[in-house]
């Protein structure tokens, strides 16, 4: 797991607003290549849409934000490269239930990246044997578990070939069981030295995998360190009080 | 004082047709089909009777004979002298014509006031809103009679076109007629005409296929194949190298050029309405019956199908659409891809349920005057032959077969595109 | 790595948002203005508004209130705007409101519609409201069926009373025999005793009654109903009486006895394929004909019967997707607990389907109302049809567009605030406390 | 028989049109007037001894013999053609006539025509459910002229659209377009054609059958215009009731011999029925005569011995 | 806890089809009066069906099934009579969520069993105090938690003085917390010698009140043992593997 230098995220006094609401305050975060972000944070706090910008999912309203050297404006160009470079997952999944899993890998890649069928169905069986689920490919998404679909959802953003990863909450709408597969799938993505942003609560996961652990409050990042300083050694007391409800469950 | 007794088995009681699950379902359904058939027993007998006593007896032979009345507005060649059987033909053609144009346009508008409703314009959104809801709730008969009064109170009548000013003009360069009496438009003459085919001789149900029709309509479906073929080389294109090349303007070659060659073969022209006399004459002429029949029932029915489109997007959710984004796809391709294969699915079945409604609904053309089936058969040959059960019975018929065919469509339809689920 | 560790001190505080985002500017420019095409849109919607308004609110406004006669009112627009074009002759409405509402209803009694119209909403509130209502109020809905009819027909009120003793013999005979025998020969004998009560001994009963205690209120002919208040009649009626018939039809499409299935599927799609005028001809011109020589009953009556089969149909359907919407559970708890099928259907099913079914009931109660107008075709006098009659007044011939927007309207605030609120029940269970 | 029912019920029922200007309309009381409901108003009196004792049923062109042939009406009092084909084959008994008109044309001056053989291709517009579309049908056949019919459910409608010129001709029966230009506008610029194309007779009709009730209606029919001929009013019945020198009158009215009696019906029958609305001419002018707004003259409807059709059998 | 030689439930050569599907093969089980039976089994074995079928919400094609000494068989009658001696509680608790608790639990002794409401009433509110809700009896379904619901369904049965009582996963859909709760009252009932039949996965629970546990796989009756034996030295291949899954995990 090395961390180059380059940078693969900027994000320099970002501000956001829901209408009157300022979601998102001053950020700035800078990732490198290679580096691997668990963000935490109560509800409400604005993990979530600080990862749906990222994508352009939301838009923010002032500050700058380069991903991957381009900067996110209102330029379809722009926003197009950035989404061939970002992949995401949602914690809905959000699989295309109309199409068979292998369409669902496919689909992207063929529309977007117009790569021939042919080749882009190899890649999305590569992946799928990535995630463990290779003879599902000709199933709906309808037919299997939560947990085997967010593998396909985490296979059918890596058909893109993304440099970057975003995950919102992978795991949080699976039953217990089903969590352990979808974090050894995350971790061996890890381990390849794929960038990641993680929003999660799986603390485990975080001491094992992120070189980096962000903590957000009130749209603001509150604190951040390494995950051991982090865990072992919080020092704002939100950071405390926050940890000690999540740990002493 | 037989010594032969019966094998032991369980005999039966007459209690067990009470209480016993196995017999319990058919004594029930004895009962009630007993009960049934006794309630169809006493209204056929008393129908019976009281046909007797008015000196009515059920007999079809009155279809046969001279209709005696006239149609304005008819698809096939039809006069008074005809029979009563094709008068009722000419009628269901009538029904059908304006149950399939007005289902079309009623798609048409309420997909794009659907839309237009989940608009981020607030001004459109309301606007469209407020049709909505105006022609809900509204009976269609109203609707259907005010749009008759519109047409005919707004629009200029033929003699509004005479003299040297005229105060009214004909529109698109001289072509088209728009008159309080209907809308003229030109129509296709073929002066090297191939002639027609007569079918079913001269019975009620004759009619006639014009082999430059023929003509036309097998070009056109060789063209449609021949770009398909192409749209298809297209696709296979794409899966091998990933790019579709473009092809619409072979596609459009394909499409013009044979039919071109051959209307010019065919001799065709246009034959353009004209004044004279009374009202205009040449071209093709639609009765404002038809387009007040039309306009209103499309429009009241887009309606309700905007409000289902709306719910079908609706129903699809946010995070489909935020999922075809992160990939990278662009909105068109997203709706196309994405969002519009799963709200189909949610849209059809009430969709075709209001197209049902549609058909239903045209028997009100009455009110206006349009020639249905209803107002044929159901009203005037009813009304000059007497023959009140024959022609509710068979009017109703009609419309039930007509009924039972969209739902045995929608049927399909559903069990085609159910989700697999687990 | 020390150069990762960041600690905030100092919270930021919350900050207003640009200019452009908020207020009038933000608003319009979000919701009117955001890119080209939005903008086109905008103008072409404000140009729509404005041409229709244009036409309509002067129409409306510069109108003449009071006049005997169309060629009055002509005289009142030339004198006082120079043109009898673009302008509203109110006058007819005027003239006429009381009739278009309450038809031919005698005046002095036009307190008995309205109460039973008032009646009706008390009758449904503790329906609709269960949870604010106190259950006591149900007996005014189990009284209403069988006082609406004396307070609208009048005459006798040993008529309406024989019709519930009609159920109470009924629910007598379930009981007995249900206790001796059977459920369901106690169910069948219930229903023949109330069958031969009502086509046999009724009529002595109320004969003898009324002659021993004549108590009743002037009678009203069915054929002096009319105007709006027909419309309403006729689809409280519809939809009343069909509710009992359409959840028969549903169970019996439900149930797993194949001939009462297909009968009722049968008779659903039967009624639901064929147009409403269709099934108002057969009202008209065939219904006499299906029943004994010599019945007569008049057409308001025979209206009510096909409308009320058309509902049921509908209804069923509506009733079947709240049956449709229990889990199997609540069967399964039901017959664990050992109910019999019309206990359970009785205490745990229908109570809970029909609460479901609620928004759809009054959604096809709009449907009904809006479809009674085709009444005016069978020449019965609706709004519609009474509209039809006014201008065949010497006084009122050639008027048109006021009586139509009249009735539009009268539809419009009545079908609009029932959709609005079935929108709300529908929230309302979506979200529900159970 | 229906004499019996009725005077059981106490009530008449009589089917009249949904409205027809100056035959029958619902005024803003709910009273009907009109014409037609005149008589029914007549044999209401005459039956019963009260004119207002009436139910007036509204029929449509396609429900008003169902409506007779169930019973539910006692007599169709609804500007109805006396055909053979409705009096043999629907199998009803019309009583008589009370007005004699003919199918006509209106056209708007403007358009210059003066006689209806110069309507080829026109639009003419129709009531359905009437003989009259089977008269225009034959007529423009029989002529050899082509023309468009707009059928149309209402008198009102018809007009609406024939003034806003989305059809050329009007045509029904001649009363009616009478009746409806006098309420026009200009009604001056509008024509009648000379053409009458066929021979209406409008009468009430009752079941067939039943010779009793029919003999009612058609007696209390000709009462009124034999009333007229003898010159008995409203306004001098009462005094003529109390007996005077013609037999004949003194018959009608019931101080001399047993007509009411024959017809099962009170000895003043007649004289309660011209007091309903008055003898035939007096009907005639309040409903539908020159003073009206509708204006009709009498033409073929006045008395025989004044040039018209209107001739009562005697009454003895 | 004793149990009597009287015997309760008597299933002889039970099958039971769905359509060409054999769910349920051969079951022969004799329950005693006051036998505590636990039945365990992967999912898909036929646990629920066949405790279904005691109480006749599933029909069975061949073999006899004698509850209390009479007979399953299409009688209603019989029927009837089984059930009011046979009280079921279900996986989701099937409360009736439009009546209040007290109404849940007198519905069937009055309509059922025609008990004076009053009477109805006492009973319920004795039940409800054995299950520790009786402060909650005017309440409705909706507003109770899950563990308080599977009490009321509980009391609910109780309520019919049934002699045996089944139960089909009771605690399967409740949160860790609430299970406790609801077993605590299964093991007090079975302290005062109630018959009951339990699909359950709840091992704790089996060893501590079961006289038996029956394992079934594959619609059919696998090994059944005292559950001491049973966890201890299971003897068959496929119980070994299901033990290992379950207390494994
Ligand atoms: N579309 C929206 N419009 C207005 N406010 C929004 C919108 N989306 C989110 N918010 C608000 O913004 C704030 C931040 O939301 P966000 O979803 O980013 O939080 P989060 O940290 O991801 O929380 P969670 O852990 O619950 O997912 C919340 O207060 C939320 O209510
Ligand atoms: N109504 C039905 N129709 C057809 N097959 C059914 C039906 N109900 C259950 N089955 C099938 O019967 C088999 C046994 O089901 P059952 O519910 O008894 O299993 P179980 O042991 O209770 O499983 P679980 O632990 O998942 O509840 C399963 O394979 C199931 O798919
Ligand atoms: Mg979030
Ligand atoms: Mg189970």
């Amino acid at each position: 797991m090395q961390v180059s230098d380059e940078v693969a995220i900027e994000i320099n006094g970002m501000n956001k607003w829901y209408g009157a609401f300022h979601v998102l305050r001053d950020i700035n975060l800078t990732v490198n290549q290679g580096e691997r972000i668990v963000i935490a944070g109560p509800s409400g706090s604005g993990k979530s849409t600080l990862i749906r910008c990222l994508n352009a999912l939301e838009e923010h309203q002032q500050g700058t934000i380069m991903v991957d050297g381009t900067e996110l404006s209102n330029d379809l160009k722009n926003i197009d490269k950035i989404r061939s470079e970002v992949g995401m997952v949602f914690q809905h999944f959000n699989l295309f239930p109309h199409l068979t899993i292998l369409e669902n890998c496919t689909l992207a890649p063929i529309w977007v990246r117009k790569t021939p069928r042919k080749e882009a169905e190899e890649t999305a069986m590569h992946f799928l044997e990535k995630v463990k689920i290779p003879e599902q490919a000709l199933k709906y998404p309808g037919q299997l578990s939560g947990g085997q679909q967010q593998r396909v959802a985490i296979a059918r953003s890596l058909c893109m070939r993304p440099r970057i990863m975003l995950f919102d909450e992978p795991t949080s709408a699976l039953d217990p069981e089903m969590i352990k597969e979808v974090l050894d799938t995350m971790i061996e993505l890890a381990e390849e030295g794929m960038t990641m942003l993680c929003v999660t609560h799986e603390m485990g996961f975080a001491r094992q995998v992120a070189n980096r652990v962000i903590f957000m409050d009130a749209g603001q990042i509150v604190e951040q360190n390494e995950p051991e300083e982090f865990f072992n050694n919080p020092q704002s007391e939100r950071t405390k009080l926050f940890l000690s409800q999540i740990l002493g469950h | 004082m037989t010594t032969l007794t019966d094998p032991p088995k369980e005999h039966f009681r007459l209690s067990m047709l009470l209480y016993d699950t196995r017999y319990r379902s058919a004594t029930i359904q004895v009962i009630a089909l007993i009960g049934f058939m006794l309630l169809a027993a006493w209204i056929i007998s008393n129908t019976i009777q009281n046909l007797e006593a008015l000196g009515k007896p059920v007999e079809f032979g009155f279809f046969g004979e001279a209709a005696s009345y006239d149609i304005n507005q008819r698809l096939l060649e039809y006069n008074s002298r005809d029979s009563h059987l094709r008068a009722a033909f000419i009628g269901l053609l009538n029904t059908l014509v304006v149950a399939v144009l007005g289902c079309i346009t009623a798609t048409i508008i309420g997909v794009l006031v659907g839309v237009l409703r989940l608009s981020k314009n607030w001004l459109v959104a309301r606007v469209m809103t407020v049709y909505v809801e105006m022609f809900r709730n509204v009976p269609v008969l109203l609707w259907i009679v005010l749009a008759m009064a519109i047409l005919i109170e707004s629009l200029p009548a033929p003699r509004a076109f005479r003299g040297d000013e005229p105060e009214a003009t004909m529109k698109l360069f001289d072509s088209v007629a728009i008159t309080n009496r209907g809308v003229y438009v030109p129509d296709f003459l073929f002066s090297r005409s191939l002639g027609d085919i007569h079918l079913f001789g001269t019975s009620s149900l004759r009619f006639d296929i014009s082999l430059d029709l023929v003509a036309v309509l097998i070009v056109l479906a060789g063209s449609i194949f021949a770009m398909r073929k192409v749209s298809a080389f297209a696709a296979a294109k794409q899966e091998s190298t990933g790019d579709r090349p473009t092809i619409w303007y072979i596609q459009l070659g394909i499409l013009f050029a044979p039919m071109v060659i051959l209307l010019t073969a065919l001799g065709c022209h246009l034959g353009y309405p004209e004044l004279t006399g009374f009202n205009f004459k040449g071209g093709t002429h639609m009765r404002n019956s038809l387009i007040a029949l039309w306009l209103a029932l499309s429009l009241y029915t887009a309606a309700f199908i905007a409000e289902i489109v709306r719910a079908g997007i609706m129903a699809i959710s946010k995070g489909q659409t935020e999922a075809a984004s992160a990939l990278g796809l662009r909105p068109g391709r997203t709706m196309r891809l994405v969002i519009l294969p799963q709200a189909l699915r949610v849209i059809i079945p009430p969709m075709i349920s209001n197209y049902l409604n549609l058909t239903k609904n045209s028997s009100l053309a009455i009110a206006v005057g349009y020639m249905d089936i209803t107002g044929t058969l159901g009203g005037i040959t009813m009304n000059q032959t007497g023959r009140e059960l024959e022609c509710v019975l068979l009017l109703m018929l009609v419309y039930l077969s007509i009924s039972l065919s969209i739902s045995g469509v929608m049927n399909w339809y559903n069990n085609r595109v159910k989700l697999v689920e687990r | 790595m020390s150069d990762v560790s960041f600690v905030r001190t100092e919270m930021l505080p919350e900050q207003a948002p640009p200019a452009s985002e908020v207020g009038l500017i933000g608003w319009v420019r979000h919701n009117l203005f955001s890119g080209w095409f939005n903008s086109i849109l905008t103008v072409i919607s404000l140009y729509a508004v404005y041409y229709v308004l244009s036409g309509v609110l002067p129409w409306t406004f510069q109108s003449v209130w009071n006049a005997n006669s169309l060629t009055e009112c002509r005289e009142i627009m030339m004198a006082t705007w120079g043109s009898t074009h673009g302008h509203a002759c109110w006058a007819v409405i005027n003239d006429r409101w009381l009739q278009l509402l309450f038809g031919f209803y005698p005046s002095h009694l036009y307190w008995r519609p309205i109460l039973s119209l008032v009646l009706l909403l008390v009758a449904l509130a503790p329906v609709l409201y269960s949870d604010r209502v106190p259950t006591k109020m149900l007996i005014i809905t189990g009284i209403y069926p069988f006082l609406m009819p004396f307070l609208m027909w009048g005459g006798t009120i040993w008529g309406p009373m024989s019709a519930a003793i009609g159920f109470v013999l009924g629910w007598f005979v379930y009981n007995l025999l249900n206790k001796q025998l059977s459920e369901l020969i106690g169910m069948i004998g219930a229903a023949v005793a109330a069958v031969i009560w009502w086509l046999i001994l009724s009529s002595y009963f109320v004969g003898v009654m009324d002659s021993i205690l004549p108590i009743g209120i002037e009678a009203v002919q069915s054929r002096q109903f009319g105007g709006f208040m027909l419309a309403i009649l006729l689809g409280v009626v519809a939809i009343g009486v069909s509710l009992p018939i359409g959840i028969v039809l549903a169970l019996g499409r439900q149930s797993d006895l194949l001939i009462v299935k297909y009968m009722c599927v049968g008779f659903i799609e039967f009624i639901r394929g064929v147009p409403l005028i269709t099934l108002l001809f057969v009202a008209s011109l065939l219904l006499n004909l299906f029943l004994p020589p010599g019945t007569n009953f008049d057409i308001i009556l025979r209206v009510m019967i096909m409308m009320t089969l058309f509902s049921a149909a509908y209804m069923a359907e509506v009733i079947r997707g709240g049956l449709a919407a229990l889990p199997r559970g609540q069967y399964e708890g039901a017959d664990s607990l050992g109910l019999n099928y019309w206990q359970a259907q009785r205490l745990i099913i229908m109570p809970q389907a029909l609460k479901i079914s609620i928004p759809g009931i009054v959604s096809t109660f709009i449907g009904i109302f809006k479809d009674t107008v085709l009444v005016s075709i069978i020449g019965l006098f609706d709004v519609l049809g009474l509209a039809n009659a006014i201008r065949a007044d010497t006084a009122w011939n050639g008027i048109y567009w006021e009586l139509f927007a009249f009735i539009g309207a009268l539809f419009f605030v009545v079908c609009f605030s029932m959709s609005r609120y079935s929108m709300y029940l529908e929230r309302k269970l979506q979200t529900g406390h159970h | 028989g229906t004499v019996d029912d009725v005077k059981a019920r106490g009530t008449l029922n009589c089917g009249v049109t949904t409205g027809l200007v100056g035959f029958a309309a619902p005024d803003a009381n709910g009273e009907w007037q009109g014409f037609d409901v005149s008589l029914c108003r007549a044999v209401a009196a005459a039956v019963l001894g009260d004119a207002s004792a009436v139910e007036f049923v509204p029929t449509t062109g396609k429900t008003r013999f169902t409506a007779l042939a169930s019973g539910e009406i006692d007599m169709l009092a609804r500007n109805t053609t006396w055909t053979f084909s409705r009096d043999v084959d629907l199998k009803f008994e019309f009583i008589g006539v009370n007005y004699y008109d003919g199918q006509g044309f209106m056209v708007p001056k403007a358009l210059g025509v003066s006689s209806a053989k110069e309507l080829d291709g026109a639009t003419v517009c129709i009531q359905t459910g009437t003989t009259t579309e089977l008269n225009l049908a034959d007529f423009f056949r029989a002529n050899n002229i082509s023309y468009e019919p707009v059928p149309i459910e209402t008198n009102a409608e018809a007009q609406q659209q024939y003034l806003a010129g989305a059809c050329d001709v009007y045509t029904t029966d001649a009363s009616g377009l009478a009746a409806t230009r006098a309420t026009f506008e200009n009604p001056d610029e509008h024509v009648l054609l000379p053409e009458i194309i066929s021979k209406e007779p409008l009468g009430p009709l009752v079941r067939h059958g039943d010779h009793e009730w029919g003999d009612v209606v058609r007696w209390t029919l000709n009462a009124l215009v034999s009333a007229e001929e003898l010159g008995v009013t409203s306004a001098n019945i009462d005094e003529l009731s109390a007996g005077t020198d013609n037999p004949e009158v003194n018959r009608l009215l019931g101080t001399e011999g047993t007509l009411g009696e024959m017809l099962g019906l009170d000895a003043n029958w007649a004289a309660n029925a011209i007091k309903a609305g008055g003898n035939y001419g007096e009907v005639f002018a309040k409903n539908i005569g020159e003073e009206t707004p509708i204006g009709l003259a009498r033409g073929l409807n006045a008395q025989w011995t004044d040039g018209g059709l209107l001739y009562s059998p005697p009454f003895r």
